[in-house]
């Protein structure tokens, strides 16, 4: 177990598209066929990850720790938890779907697959680094072939949506750099050693007020890159002039980033904010559930609407990783697999259909079913993974997350379940204008079914989509320990907070006590012209005494309620 | 008195050929005035005991640069100074150039005055100089402790040669 | 016990589930290469193995004692995360081996059916492979032992009806009835969800018999919590029962073929309802106030959906409208704590109805398509086989003695007479006055009196072939035959459900049976429901048969609530003005407005901002080298002056 | 002995009409003249200095800079001459591509 695997599977795109370089732009065929290999191989290179994983640790595993920039203790640490595992395995599954999906690009396919050879590596690096740093790195490294990715292989607009979905991102980013630099900095003062490592930063405790800072420049970025509620406008823009491979990597992948960011290190870093933070990020959630499943309603553009219910979906996800129970957790992480499966794929639907009569507008359809039934099943079972139904993917994740959120708020939970008559609304009043009723345009009538190539793609998605929907044990009990451990470190950081938070307030109070005791201590004293001395000097240490005795007896209460289950969490 | 008097008469002239570069229309007549600059420069680093500097300067700035840019003006045939007259653009560039100009000089005048220049006093006194001789020194100097910049200059003017041929000889598409 | 293979038949449930799935693999993946008698052939086969599969579990079940009938097989654990575990098992007891003999054998006599009725159909493959995999879906409804596996098999009937009624997908009605029932149906399981999930953060638990068992110690009667989970749970059965107020996608789901209107949207699905309340008496026992509001929505259903059956002309539709109602008898039965009747009444139901669906179906096919009665009529002499059969599956539903619907009718009246309110006896008798009234109606106006037909219709109007008839025969034997299993004097569904009502071991809770009451109570009840039929039949025989004109002058004379009665008291035009263009209409606001005016607007205006400071700035780009360089020259000058000023 | 300031405000002064000269004139060579007057300018305050500190070095560095002035001229001048060939103009005024 020597090899160091993450390392190859991370960087063997870019190795690719080093290759890549080399080689003629003349010979598309050969450059497409040599990044199919190198994807293909990074694919088969990740798979010992989920046989090997271990189950029964919380450590995080593979890690490889070599000291990168000393002097500012930057080192290149990577490894996987049963969190990041699935997140993973799914960005190289669907590089080479996505890669496979360019098949019919020509222009430029020699720049184009370098760009996506590098985006993987990005996107890879992002979901393994243990280090502040080299996250930043990665995270940012990827924007850079997405905004090509889009800028130039893009529809008719797509120097507006690449800009606004760079400036977006960028915009979040920015704050959160600011924020990676403080905690270096505080993580200094306290130890004194300079270090990005987020293992040993984990067992930073961060004051409260800061806490609450550096949570909200991280929110910005992961907020934004989810998109929760009122950031979201840059997605449908960015997503309807993508080429396909751009939407499915953008939908499957980079959104991911965003809600991956806030379990990996919004949460056991500030924990306690991440607590006070709860209501602001559960109703944005269930707002953005809602909102984005109204609009997507009424879009006339299908990539359009595949994207706003993106913004539903990724509500359901936020939601549940913000209730802190091991249901909505895994729940959540289980739907970012699932949207990157089934919106991955009806963005690679919508792509097939567009390749084939040019046009996204749902009212240019209708009736497709007859002339394209096997594209017609496909679609199908994508829509209805999408819907959330019970025996394929969408379902699991989306009633653990509701399991959850019940648990930790009611009222949460019956809102965010309309969200499931809503996404039945809109997915199958579009399926049915799409797929069913008479064939209108007679463009529509030459159309032909899928060919090979099109099986190739959607093909290992409907097995996944079958597999997790029926059978996520094999997921979920990786997710376990991992999770679990997360949620205790949270919890345990939280309440070491509270406590703190309750002892600086007993403290007020029985200074303000004392003063007030003191004030009436001396106004007696005033009164009884003898024994002035005396009298006060008693009261004080009457006083004194009376506000220790408070303090302990507050202590004692705290304690006793800490010793409480207070989670009643397995 | 004399070394005075020298410096006073040739430090006139190269300001007024100075002034006469920047104001005159016709670019030959620039030129001519810039040779002339150099040349009573050359006078005054002979005052200021670097001959071999003022000897190159004669030959290589006066002489070949010089000559350079003459064959250009030559060669493109720019003597009318036609483009001169035209209405500036920036009417504003002119005077606040000039004033600017002024500023520049008064300034750079009261740091000099101010300034006491302080340093720490080399070996290469006039009178060393004069017995060794200014060129052996400056060849000295040259091939020991600057040989490697020496080396890099050198390869400086390959690469401009190579440039000028280059940039010179390709016939630009025409846009 | 027989053995087969060295193991219990009860140890193979698994292949109940697995020959419905295994058609509906082979039907879907290769069916389009098989020709359509192969196709038909495992579709029925599939199903028929599951049914002979069924019927050997029920033997087998038999033979053990009454309070052992409990068992259950556990595949493998489908979700686990931290303590909420959903375990894919099976649970066998009497209920749900009466629900899987019910479904396979019904859905096996349709699936029969439907290979004569669908054979002319391009996509018969695709009809089976739904078919069965609708049967899977139900089968595992039935079986499962806990509420999420449940609700697998609750959504996915719900897929299948979605699927089946937009089988003829070109037609647009059609594409919208199989979504509207999709949607509609969301919007039950939605109150069905949450209810499971507060399931789980009450009992920790969702599997049935822990929950049954923890259920009386762990909740307090009449308990708010169990309140509001029996009525999530009710939500749940409103939408897929097709209750008041989430019954309109039914009567619309008629769009699909008439095979699948039998068994999915008569027989079997729809009642998925009741057997979830059945399933769940325990809970529903504690909770007195959610059985009232099963009660009255079931009582007000059947009323509401019968009047409405008074005044259609589609004849599917009017059986829709009635099945709408039955279901509405049953939740009543169940409502007053009679659950054996009301499951009682589903076999039954799911007889006669299929029977009538059938016919029905018979009927279009004879005539080409025709589903207007108005433009039928006479159709006695030209489909004799059909007529009889329908007439035998009309005075079950009508509730005449001895067939089965009046057994099963009888028994819920007379519970709810007993057990409920004199209101709720009265609301399930007036239903079943118009019951009888409406389905008679519906018999005359097709089969007897004068031809209606086009002259086309006329022509081509033939009998059935054998493999529709023979469907029908087998189903009017049941109609006739099947009321005897629960004949009150020697009720063996009574004694063989009982285990089932209360958890099993809990004596508390009487069985629905009827020994309380007595013989006599018993009699006159009879007597009282049959001469409401009989009363039915007559005034629908005065109006139709005797005297034509009559109820075109009834209808002119109450013109105002014929009309409200026949538009469906505007149920669909209200949703639609309430719900549906209000929330399309807030979409469009949040999309055009909020979305790309407020949102993006905003979002735009920040970039318009820099954009104007960028504006401003470029007036100092000349683009001049040389007033660069005076800038140059400017900042250097000021460092100078700067460094003077300072030092 | 002429004191070394005199020298230095000569230079000063030369360099600042150099930069004027730069800043006013708008054909191309003369642009360049005037370049040289400014690199003449800063020679001479190095000999200048090279002779205050009895030092050899400033000397050196004339010594390159005039170097350096000569692969400038060179190449300038290409430049110049490829331009001119393009457009036919050496005003500066006219090779504007820096405005947007």
């Amino acid at each position: 177990m020597n090899l160091p695997i993450l390392t190859i599977a991370t960087f063997l795109p870019l190795f690719g598209a080093i290759w890549l370089l080399f080689v003629n732009g003349e010979k598309q065929e050969k450059i497409k066929r040599i990044a199919l290999v190198i994807a293909i191989g990074d694919f088969i290179i990740s798979l010992p990850l989920f046989f090997k994983f271990k189950l029964n640790t919380s450590e995080f595993q593979f890690v490889e720790n070599i000291p990168w920039i000393k002097e500012f203790g930057i080192s290149y640490h990577i490894g996987i938890d049963g969190i990041s595992l699935f997140l993973f395995l799914l960005t190289s599954f669907l590089s080479l779907i996505c890669i496979l999906a360019s098949w019919n690009i020509t222009d430029r396919i020699k720049e184009y697959m370098i760009a996506m050879l590098i985006l993987q590596t990005g996107m890879l690096g992002v979901f393994i680094s243990l280090d502040l740093f080299l996250f930043y790195v990665f995270w940012e490294l990827m924007l850079i072939p997405m905004y090509l990715i889009i800028g130039v292989w893009g529809g008719p607009r797509r120097i507006y949506a690449t800009i606004k979905f760079f400036l977006f991102t960028m915009a979040g980013s920015v704050l959160m750099l600011v924020g990676i630099i403080v905690i270096f900095f505080m993580n200094h003062k306290a130890t004194g050693e300079y270090t990005f490592d987020l293992l040993k930063i984990y067992n930073l405790d961060i004051p409260m007020g800061a806490q609450f800072w550096l949570f909200l420049a991280f929110f910005f970025a992961f907020a934004i890159k989810v998109p929760m509620f009122p950031f979201h406008t840059w997605l449908p823009d960015a997503h309807v002039e993508a080429p396909t491979a751009g939407s499915v990597i953008l939908a499957a992948v980079l959104l991911k980033m965003g809600t991956y960011g806030f379990v990996r290190f919004s949460l056991p870093l500030f924990p306690y904010a991440s607590h006070q933070f709860v209501p602001l990020i559960a109703w944005l959630a269930i707002a953005g559930i809602i909102y984005g499943a109204l609009v997507a309603m009424v879009q006339e553009d299908l990539k359009k609407l595949v994207a706003y219910s993106s913004v539903s979906h990724l509500g359901f996800v936020m939601l549940g990783i913000f209730v802190f129970n091991i249901q909505g957790m895994e729940g959540s992480i289980l739907q970012m697999i699932n949207h990157g499966l089934s919106t991955g794929a009806l963005f690679l639907i919508v792509g097939m259909l567009y390749e084939r009569s040019h046009t996204r507008l749902i009212a240019d359809y209708g009736g497709l079913a007859k002339k394209m039934p096997i594209f017609a099943v496909f679609f199908m079972v994508m829509t209805l993974s999408s819907i959330g139904l019970p025996g394929l993917n969408g379902f699991v994740g989306e009633f653990l997350v509701l399991v959850g959120v019940f648990k930790s708020n009611v009222v949460y939970a019956v809102l965010a379940t309309t969200g499931v008559i809503l996404s039945a609304c809109y997915m199958l009043w579009m399926f049915q204008r799409v797929m069913f009723n008479k064939i209108t345009n007679p463009v529509n009538r030459k159309l032909k079914d899928l060919n090979m190539r099109e099986w190739a793609l959607l093909l290992p998605i409907t097995i996944l989509v079958f597999w997790i929907g029926i059978y996520p044990k094999p997921l979920l009990s990786r997710m376990d320990v991992s999770v679990n451990h997360l949620l205790t470190q949270v919890d345990d950081k939280y309440k070491i907070s509270l406590r703190k938070i309750n002892l600086e307030n007993d403290e007020i109070a029985a200074r303000a006590e004392r003063a007030a005791r003191a004030v009436a201590a001396e106004a007696e004293a005033a009164a009884r012209a003898a024994e002035v001395e005396a009298a006060a000097r008693a009261a004080e240490a009457e006083a004194a005494a009376r506000a220790a005795e408070a303090e302990a007896a507050e202590r004692a209460a705290e304690e006793a309620n800490s010793a409480d289950p207070m989670m009643e969490e397995d | 008195m004399l070394e005075s008097l020298l410096f006073l008469i040739m430090g006139s002239i190269t300001i007024a050929c100075a002034l006469c570069v920047v104001f005159q229309k016709n670019p030959i007549y620039s030129a001519i005035f810039l040779i002339q600059t150099m040349v009573s420069l050359a006078v005054l680093y002979v005052l200021l005991h670097a001959q071999f500097i003022a000897a190159i300067q004669v030959m290589i700035y006066a002489g070949a640069i010089m000559v350079l840019f003459i064959f250009v003006i030559m060669l493109l045939n720019l003597s009318k100074a036609d483009e001169e007259g035209e209405r500036d653009n920036l009417f504003f560039q002119k005077p606040s150039a000039i004033i600017l100009g002024f500023i520049l000089v008064v300034m750079i005048g009261t740091v000099t005055l101010k300034t006491v220049f302080q340093g720490v006093k080399g070996e290469y006194t006039p009178e060393t100089i004069s017995q060794i001789g200014n060129t052996q020194l400056v060849g000295k100097m040259l091939f020991t402790k600057y040989v490697f910049p020496f080396e890099i200059a050198s390869i400086l003017l390959f690469a401009a040669i190579i440039g000028a041929i280059i940039l010179a000889k390709k016939r630009i598409i025409e846009d | 016990m027989p053995y087969f293979f060295g193991c219990s038949y009860l140890d193979l449930i698994g292949y109940v589930l697995l020959f419905p799935i295994a058609g509906s693999v082979i039907n879907g993946l290769l069916g389009k290469k098989l020709s359509k008698p192969v196709v038909g052939i495992i579709g029925c086969t599939a199903i028929g193995l599951a049914f002979i599969l069924s019927f050997f579990v029920f033997i087998d079940l038999l033979h053990l004692a009454p309070e052992h009938r409990v068992f259950e097989k556990d595949y493998f654990t489908w979700i686990g995360s931290g303590s909420f575990e959903s375990i894919a098992g099976l649970q066998v007891d009497p209920l749900s081996v009466v629900m899987i003999m019910m479904v396979s054998g019904v859905g096996f006599i349709i699936h029969v059916y439907s290979v004569g009725y669908m054979q002319d159909d391009d996509g018969f493959y695709r009809y089976f492979t739904y078919l069965n995999l609708f049967t899977f879906s139900m089968l595992l409804l039935v079986l499962a032992n806990n509420f999420l596996l449940m609700f697998i098999g609750w959504e996915g009937v719900g897929l299948c009806s979605y699927l089946l009624i937009g089988y003829w997908f070109e037609k647009k009605s059609a594409s919208s009835a199989g979504m509207k029932a999709f949607i509609v149906n969301r919007v039950g399981d939605f109150g069905f969800i949450l209810g499971i999930m507060l399931i789980f953060v009450t009992f920790n638990t969702i599997d049935f018999t822990e929950v049954f068992q923890a259920a009386p110690e762990h909740l307090q009667m009449g308990g708010f919590v169990v309140t509001m989970i029996t009525l999530l749970l009710f939500v749940g059965a409103i939408g897929k029962s097709a209750q008041i107020p989430l019954y309109t996608w039914l009567p619309d789901a008629m769009e699909g073929p008439t095979p699948v209107s039998a068994l999915i949207h008569a027989a079997t699905m729809v009642t998925a309802g009741v057997y979830m309340v059945v399933r769940c008496n325990v809970l529903y026992t504690l909770a007195p106030f959610s059985l009232t509001v099963v009660a009255v929505i079931g009582g007000v259903t059947a009323l509401f959906a019968a009047t409405i059956g008074l005044a259609q002309n589609d004849i599917k539709r009017v059986l829709a409208y009635s099945t709408v109602s039955q279901i509405g008898f049953m939740f009543l039965a169940c409502g007053v704590g009679a659950y054996i009747a009301g499951i009682f009444h589903l076999v039954t139901h799911s007889f006669f109805k299929a029977l009538l669906f059938l016919g029905a179906g018979s009927v279009i096919h004879g005539l080409g398509g025709e589903q207007d009665m108005r433009k039928m009529g006479g159709l006695k002499k030209y489909m004799p086989t059909t007529y009889k059969t329908f007439l035998i599956g009309t005075l079950a539903i009508a509730g005449i003695p001895p067939f089965a619907g009046f057994f099963s009718k009888d028994e819920v009246l007379l519970e709810a007479f007993t057990k409920g309110s004199l209101l709720i006896w009265g609301l399930g008798a007036f239903a079943a006055l118009l019951t009888a009234f409406y389905m008679f109606r519906l018999l005359f106006m097709t089969f007897c009196g004068k031809s209606n037909m086009s002259k086309h219709a006329e022509a081509h109007v033939h009998e059935s072939p054998m493999i529709i008839l023979i469907p029908l025969l087998v189903l009017a034997f049941l109609s006739i035959g099947g009321g005897f299993i629960g004949f009150p004097t020697a009720s063996a569904i009574n004694s063989f459900l009982a285990p089932v009502i209360g958890g099993g071991h809990h004596g508390t809770v009487d069985g629905g049976s009827l020994h309380h009451v007595s013989a006599g109570m018993m009699f006159s009840m009879m007597g009282i429901s049959t001469g409401i039929a009989i009363a039915g039949i007559f005034i629908a025989y005065l109006m139709y048969i005797k005297n034509p004109d009559l109820p075109a002058k009834i209808a002119k004379k109450f013109k105002l609530i014929y009309t409200i009665v026949y538009n469906k008291y505007y149920v669909d035009e209200i949703y639609d003005a309430t719900i549906v263009n209000p929330t399309v209409k807030t979409s469009f606001i949040l999309w055009r407005i909020v979305d790309v005016r407020i949102i993006d607007g905003f979002v735009n205006a920040i970039a318009r901002i820099v954009e104007l400071k960028g504006e401003v700035l470029k007036l100092f780009q000349t683009g001049y080298v040389r007033n660069y360089a005076l800038s140059i020259l400017l900042g250097g000058v000021i460092i100078i002056v700067c460094s003077l000023i300072l030092l | 002995m002429i004191p070394l300031t005199w020298y230095l405000i000569l230079s000063g002064i030369l360099f600042s009409i150099g930069a004027v000269g730069v800043l006013i004139r708008r054909n191309a060579i003369v642009i360049f003249m005037c370049i040289e007057l400014m690199l003449n300018a800063v020679n001479l305050a190095f000999i200048t200095f090279s002779r205050q500190l009895n030092s050899m070095d400033g000397q050196i560095f004339v010594f390159f800079i005039m170097t350096v002035a000569a692969a400038e001229a060179a190449v300038g001048l290409a430049i110049i001459i490829a331009i001119y060939r393009n457009k036919a103009t050496v005003n500066v005024d006219d090779i504007n591509l820096m405005k947007w």
